[in-house]
């Protein structure tokens, strides 16, 4: 007890004298529960951007402060996000890994003068509900319009798409079908699948029956990609030579080492690999290893954490401290600057991140792990979703 | 008088197995009935037809002239048929007062109230304080049942069936587990009972049935062998055979 | 409240004085809790919003496991039922007075508990335990497909509570809406006290105890199981609609297995069949969850098993029936 | 006609995964009478040792597997001899608040010590490749998990209605007193039927996994299916767990063919008709 009172009256001293604020980000993201590694992911990018920039912004120290919202619960994330602004006086909140989560602490931000920084959640619709909202992640109709051009390149004229029966798989699945279809191709059946399936044989079998040519997929990243690629091998559509097309959810990094064999050779279009070839990657694919503890974990929600924090970062030098949500927000619009995914700019209308899509296929490297070999790129992609839905 | 309990050629088997076979007998108010048999003879069998928790293959039973058939049991007890338990089903974190007070809830219809507490109802309390005085259970009124002794146990299910203002009750072995110092307070008890209901008790012990019963009924393999005055019951030549020779032997061939 | 008939004999009677007592000391504790919480943790207010809005559900758990002894994993639904028709009436049909979304709330959670007892109640043991599951899960299905109606998985957004009485408004510090659950949960907790002397509460605690006991004297156990179903969901129901208020967002979780487990762990933990048990425990539950994800976001699940674990061990009966049972046992002494 | 038949084997195949999971859950249950929710941590245990003997000590498969299934009773023997012995013969709700307590743990202490990533039995080269069936091809890893389920389930059923131990289990259960009586120790049998429930659970979680990977969240992901199967089956009914397996394994597949979108409607709503229709069970003992 005593020592705390020490340090209490020791930090109102220093705050004293050198005049400086700690300025406090909140960042809700899943730290527990099946979906821990990727909130894993966000502390490691966040780390990775402490560590090789600093935890001070001028005079001001950063301190995060984190909560943890293990599965969508968009009640539990509002009353997070309320603690998070009301108890600890954040200035910004920042990590979101679901959509309903983020859209539920949306109405929030304007009273509160927070802006929100969003480091996944990928529904397009999110940044139209509050102009206090930035994402540095990527949409689903992003990295789903490639595919849909790739399969039309390909010469491939049938496709039927399988996708888990909630709300990013429906927007995969109208993302690609809708650019698919424009582009003169034909969508033989489109599947919906629960969530919590976990035998994909029959859905294969489906796929099989359908006469398609190439099956676009689309489910959560985790253990259920693991059961649905080992059922497209093992029922024989990869023999039959029905291609596989997904975006890279599907071939995320941590989920490489378990696909294994697997996944060899298949294509997704994606906006990050860690094998991204560049300087700037390299420096963070270090720093963020480094943070992250075991080196194949690391994965995309990182990449979206670290550009996050350049943002927060930036915001708070543009408004030297002071909590000003509309002026930070301003200030980052039309910022662009070197990701390690490639060339990134916040698009000033809608705030959310033009950056580049790459086609990759899963290689085995020299040292026998595996990876996202990029081979293609859809140069300066702004987020179609917003645009179809307009 | 006229009967308030009838059965009529009231028939069950299992597979093959006759286990009632056209049983009919009628029972006047203010009847002490004795429904005796040996092991297997289907007495429980008989109960449960009466009750409504099996379904009879023919025959009838009525209340007060009202045919039961096509009844379930809540609704054959809201007719006036209530039995007791051979060995007690009672609530067993109630109170005997709580018990009493629901049963007469139940009796007046009012189970279903969502308001108002016991306290706010001085004629349910009477009632059930004027039950526990006839049988003698005022000193364990307010403990658990689960702490009383079961002697007491067996004079709650008694007034437990009282309390629902039968027309006809159904005693199952209304002493069976009570140790002897208390079975004259349970012989009190029923003695003691109204004078205008009809009781058929289901018993093995014989002492029990000639200070209690005006008249016995003996069941062997589904059938009524013998009804009459008990004093009559030990002459008779069937009743002997049944309980002492090899009668079931027979009871395929029926 | 109780007629004093001094020439009847339910005047000599024994009349347990302290019960009736008890419950306004019951309702004046919830009411100085409520302050306390408020002066203690002004900050924490949408938690302790939530905690209210999920004290509500596993009061309703309460009264058809603790009260009448039927399992359930599955009574989410009814809760995410009332969640959804508050959430549905304010932001598909314009209704945003708070009251009439609890009352909208509380309907809902009505129909899903006629719907969920009518199922349950046909199976007993495990295969009542599996058939609640089955229920919460074709309601979260359900809701999952029915996503115009529902958002979806995304939630459903666009809630917003016009202020309550036209004057105090639904922010960001959440009085309002703390200051709301605590007056329902005072109301429902006074009604649910009232609702456990009536007759009607003591022929459910006696289908609990044997239900055979209770056909037997020709009521119908059926019948009356389905009406506390009705009422559980009434109350489950109105916590739904205080959550969809106070947090202006209802998501697929609301009707989740996950969410129905929790409560029936918070209720166990707090000790059943009492309502002060399902309060405490769910109270404990939650800002235990929440003081210890906060202090180790990443590694607090092992601690939360240690402290279910613990409760088995120690008290058994649950935090609230333990202590009431060592209270007797100390006043027989 | 060949659809049919293809989905046919694939219900097959998801049966018996779930039979090898579930029958040891079933166990507990029905002789036991202990709501073990964490039978599936228990699944789980298995599946990360025998990935971590198979994948990372480099061991052969079968030698992984015996050291797996015989690693995770050691692991269970004394949270059966602390904490399982407090609650037989408890109150459902206990069993379930100890035993989710249990699960808790484990996944904290699995999320701790080997990550949050997926994690993969190597399978020997017999097992990994697929095998033409004339109609179709299937992975020999399913017609494994077939077969492991015809096996543990004609072992099991040998055990218990063929040998002594059975005999005693059987009284145990029936009236623990009047068997102690006997001199039936019943501590000793309860202690070993628990091994028995773990060891298969471990046992399934292995063979399953390829179908069911193997992460912290396993415990809890798929624990409501297994109580499904063995309401559905009847507890402690080996037969009618089998079935239940087969009859679910069908309708599941069936559902997720047909209908995908439905696919958890159908799965439920099939599961409340069979327990409205069967209460306890497709086989259970009344």
């Amino acid at each position: 007890m005593k020592r705390m009172l020490l340090a209490a009256v020791a930090a109102i001293a220093l705050s004293g004298t050198a005049g400086a604020e700690t300025i406090k980000v909140g960042v809700v993201g899943p730290f527990s529960g099946p979906f821990a590694i990727q909130g894993k992911n966000f502390k490691a990018g966040i780390d990775a951007w402490m560590a090789l920039n600093g935890a001070k912004v001028g005079d001001d120290d950063v301190e995060i402060v984190y909560r943890d919202l293990p599965a969508a619960n968009p009640a539990q994330a509002k009353a997070l996000a309320q603690d998070l602004v009301v108890k600890e006086s954040v200035q910004y909140l920042a990590g979101f890994y679901f959509t309903p989560d983020a859209m539920a602490v949306t109405p929030l931000l304007e009273q509160a003068n927070v802006p929100m920084v969003i480091m996944n959640a990928a529904t397009s619709a999110i940044v139209t509900k509050s102009p206090l909202v930035v994402r540095t992640s990527f949409t689903l109709w992003q990295t789903s319009v490639p595919m849909a051009k790739v399969a039309t390149a390909r010469g491939i004229k049938k496709v039927i798409t399988v996708v888990s029966d909630y709300g990013p798989g429906v927007d995969a699945e109208t993302a690609f079908s809708t650019t698919f279809k424009a582009d003169g191709g034909e969508i033989v059946e489109s599947v919906r699948m629960p969530l919590s399936t976990t035998d994909f044989s029959p859905i294969m079998q489906r796929v099989k029956d359908s006469g398609a040519e190439a099956v676009f997929a689309f489910l959560p990243s985790g253990p259920t990609t693991l059961g649905f690629l080992k059922s497209y091998n093992e029922n024989g559509l990869k023999g039959a030579g029905i291609q596989f097309l997904a975006p890279g959810d599907l071939t995320q990094e941590s989920d490489l080492p378990a696909l294994g064999d697997t996944a060899l050779g298949v294509t997704t279009t994606f906006h990050y690999s860690v094998a991204h070839d560049s300087p700037e990657n390299k420096k963070f694919v270090e720093a963020a290893r480094a943070a992250i503890g075991n080196p194949a974990e690391l994965s995309f929600p990182s990449v979206g954490a670290y550009d996050g924090m350049r943002v927060i970062y930036k915001m708070i030098e543009a408004t030297g401290g002071r909590q000003d949500a509309a002026k930070a927000v301003d200030a980052v619009k039309g910022m662009a600057w070197e990701s390690p995914r490639g060339p990134v700019s916040i698009d000033p209308e809608s705030r959310h991140l033009t950056q580049n899509i790459y086609l990759r296929e899963v290689a085995k490297a020299a040292d026998g792990t595996y990876y996202n070999k990029e081979i293609q790129t859809f140069a300066n992609m702004a987020d179609p979703g917003l645009a179809a839905a307009k | 008088m006229s009967a308030v309990f009838e059965v009529e050629r009231l028939s069950k088997a299992f597979g093959g197995l006759a286990v009632t076979q056209a049983v009919s007998l009628a029972m006047a108010p203010g009847d002490r009935v004795a429904l005796i048999g040996p092991n297997g003879a289907g007495k429980t069998t008989f109960v449960n037809l009466v009750t409504g928790h099996l379904k009879p293959d023919s025959g009838v039973v009525r209340i007060a002239g009202e045919p039961l058939n096509g009844m379930n049991p809540m609704q054959r007890v809201q007719r006036g048929l209530v039995r007791s338990f051979q060995v007690t089903r009672l609530f067993p974190e109630m109170t005997p007062r709580e018990h009493l007070a629901l049963a007469v809830l139940q009796r007046q219809g009012r189970t279903g109230r969502l308001y108002g507490t016991l306290w706010s109802m001085p004629e349910v309390l009477d009632e059930s304080e004027a039950l526990l005085r006839t049988l003698g259970l005022e000193a364990a009124a307010d403990r658990k049942v689960a702490e009383i002794a079961y002697g007491q146990q067996r004079l709650l299910e008694i007034a437990f069936a009282l309390a629902l203002r039968p027309k006809v009750l159904l005693l199952d072995e209304p002493a069976a587990g009570v140790p002897q110092s208390e079975t004259p307070r349970i012989e009190a008890a029923l003695a003691g009972l109204p004078a205008d209901l009809a009781v058929l008790m289901i018993e093995h012990d014989m002492d029990l049935v000639f200070r209690f019963a005006k008249r016995v009924i003996v069941l062997a393999a589904g059938t009524i062998i013998f009804d009459g005055a008990p004093g009559d019951v030990t002459k008779d030549a069937r009743v002997r055979e049944a309980y002492l020779g090899s009668y079931a032997d027979d009871r395929s061939v029926a | 409240m109780d007629a004093d008939h001094p020439a009847s004999l339910a005047g000599q009677v024994a009349r347990p004085r302290f019960s009736a007592s008890a419950d306004w000391i019951g309702l004046a504790a919830i009411l100085a809790a409520a302050i306390i919480f408020y002066l203690l943790f002004p900050n924490n207010l949408a938690l302790l919003t939530r905690v209210i809005g999920i004290v509500m559900l596993v009061l309703s758990v309460d009264l058809v496991t603790g009260f009448c002894g039927v399992a359930t994993l599955g009574h989410a639904a009814l809760f995410g039922a009332g969640a959804y028709a508050a959430g549905i009436a304010a932001a598909h049909f314009g209704i945003t007075d708070p009251i009439a979304m609890i009352a909208a709330g509380a309907a809902g959670g009505a129909v899903a508990g006629l719907i969920s007892g009518l199922v349950v109640l046909r199976g007993h043991g495990l295969g009542q335990l599996v058939l609640s599951i089955a229920i919460v899960n074709l309601f979260h299905e359900a809701a999952n497909k029915a996503a115009s109606w529902t958002g979806g998985s995304d939630g459903l957004t666009d809630i917003a509570p016009s202020p309550l009485f036209g004057v105090f408004a639904f922010d960001l510090w959440g009085r309002t809406a703390y200051g709301l659950g605590i007056a329902l949960l005072v109301i429902v907790f006074f009604l649910l006290q009232r609702l456990s002397r009536s007759p009607f509460g003591m022929l459910c605690r006696g289908i609990r105890q044997d239900p055979i006991r209770v056909a037997a004297m020709g009521a119908s156990v059926r019948k009356t199981l389905l009406k506390m179903y009705i009422i559980s969901g009434l109350v489950a129901g109105v916590g739904g609609g205080l959550n969809a208020i106070s947090t202006q967002v209802v998501g697929l979780d609301s009707l989740s297995f996950t969410l129905s487990a929790q409560a029936l762990v918070m209720l166990v933990i707090g000790g059943t069949g009492s309502l002060y048990g399902a309060i405490i425990g769910t109270v404990v539950f939650m800002l235990f969850e929440d003081f210890v994800s906060a202090a180790n976001p990443f590694h607090w699940l092992t601690i939360m098993g240690a402290l279910l674990v613990g409760v088995v061990l120690f008290a058994p009966r649950g935090i609230f029936g333990t202590a009431a049972h060592l209270f007797d046992q100390w006043r027989r002494r | 006609m060949q659809s049919v038949l293809s989905i046919a084997v694939d219900a097959l195949a998801y049966g018996m995964v779930l039979f090898v999971i579930s029958i040891g859950l079933s166990m507990t249950m029905g002789l036991m009478r202990v709501v073990n929710l964490a039978h599936g941590a228990f699944a789980m245990v298995g599946g990360y040792l025998a990935s971590y003997a198979v994948r990372d000590l480099g061991l052969g498969y079968v030698a992984g597997v015996v050291l797996a299934v015989a690693g995770t009773v050691v692991i269970a023997a004394p949270i059966e001899r602390l904490l399982y012995r407090r609650i037989y013969n408890k109150p459902e709700l206990i069993q379930v608040l100890m035993t989710i307590g249990i699960t808790f743990c484990v996944i904290g202490i699995a999320n701790y010590l080997f990550g949050p990533t997926l994690k993969t039995i190597p399978l020997p080269a017999m097992l990994s490749g697929p095998v033409d069936l004339g109609f179709r091809s299937i992975a020999a890893h399913k017609l494994f998990a077939i077969l492991c389920g015809l096996a543990v389930a004609a072992a099991l059923w040998y055990l218990v209605e063929r040998t002594p131990f059975g005999v005693k289990l059987r009284a145990s259960v029936d009236n623990t007193p009047m068997a102690a009586a006997l001199g039936v120790r019943t501590k000793y049998v309860y202690a070993a039927s628990f091994a028995i429930s773990v060891g298969l659970a471990a046992f399934g979680g292995i063979v399953g996994a390829e179908l069911l990977p193997i992460e912290p969240y396993y415990a809890l992901r798929y624990m409501v299916t297994f109580l499904v199967v063995v309401s559905v089956g009847g507890a402690g009914s080996i037969g009618g767990a089998l079935l239940a397996c087969l009859v679910l394994g069908a309708i599941d597949t069936t559902g997720r063919y047909l209908v995908p979108e439905y696919g958890e409607f159908f799965f439920y709503l099939a599961v409340i008709a069979i327990v409205c229709a069967f209460p306890r069970g497709l086989l259970g003992k009344a």
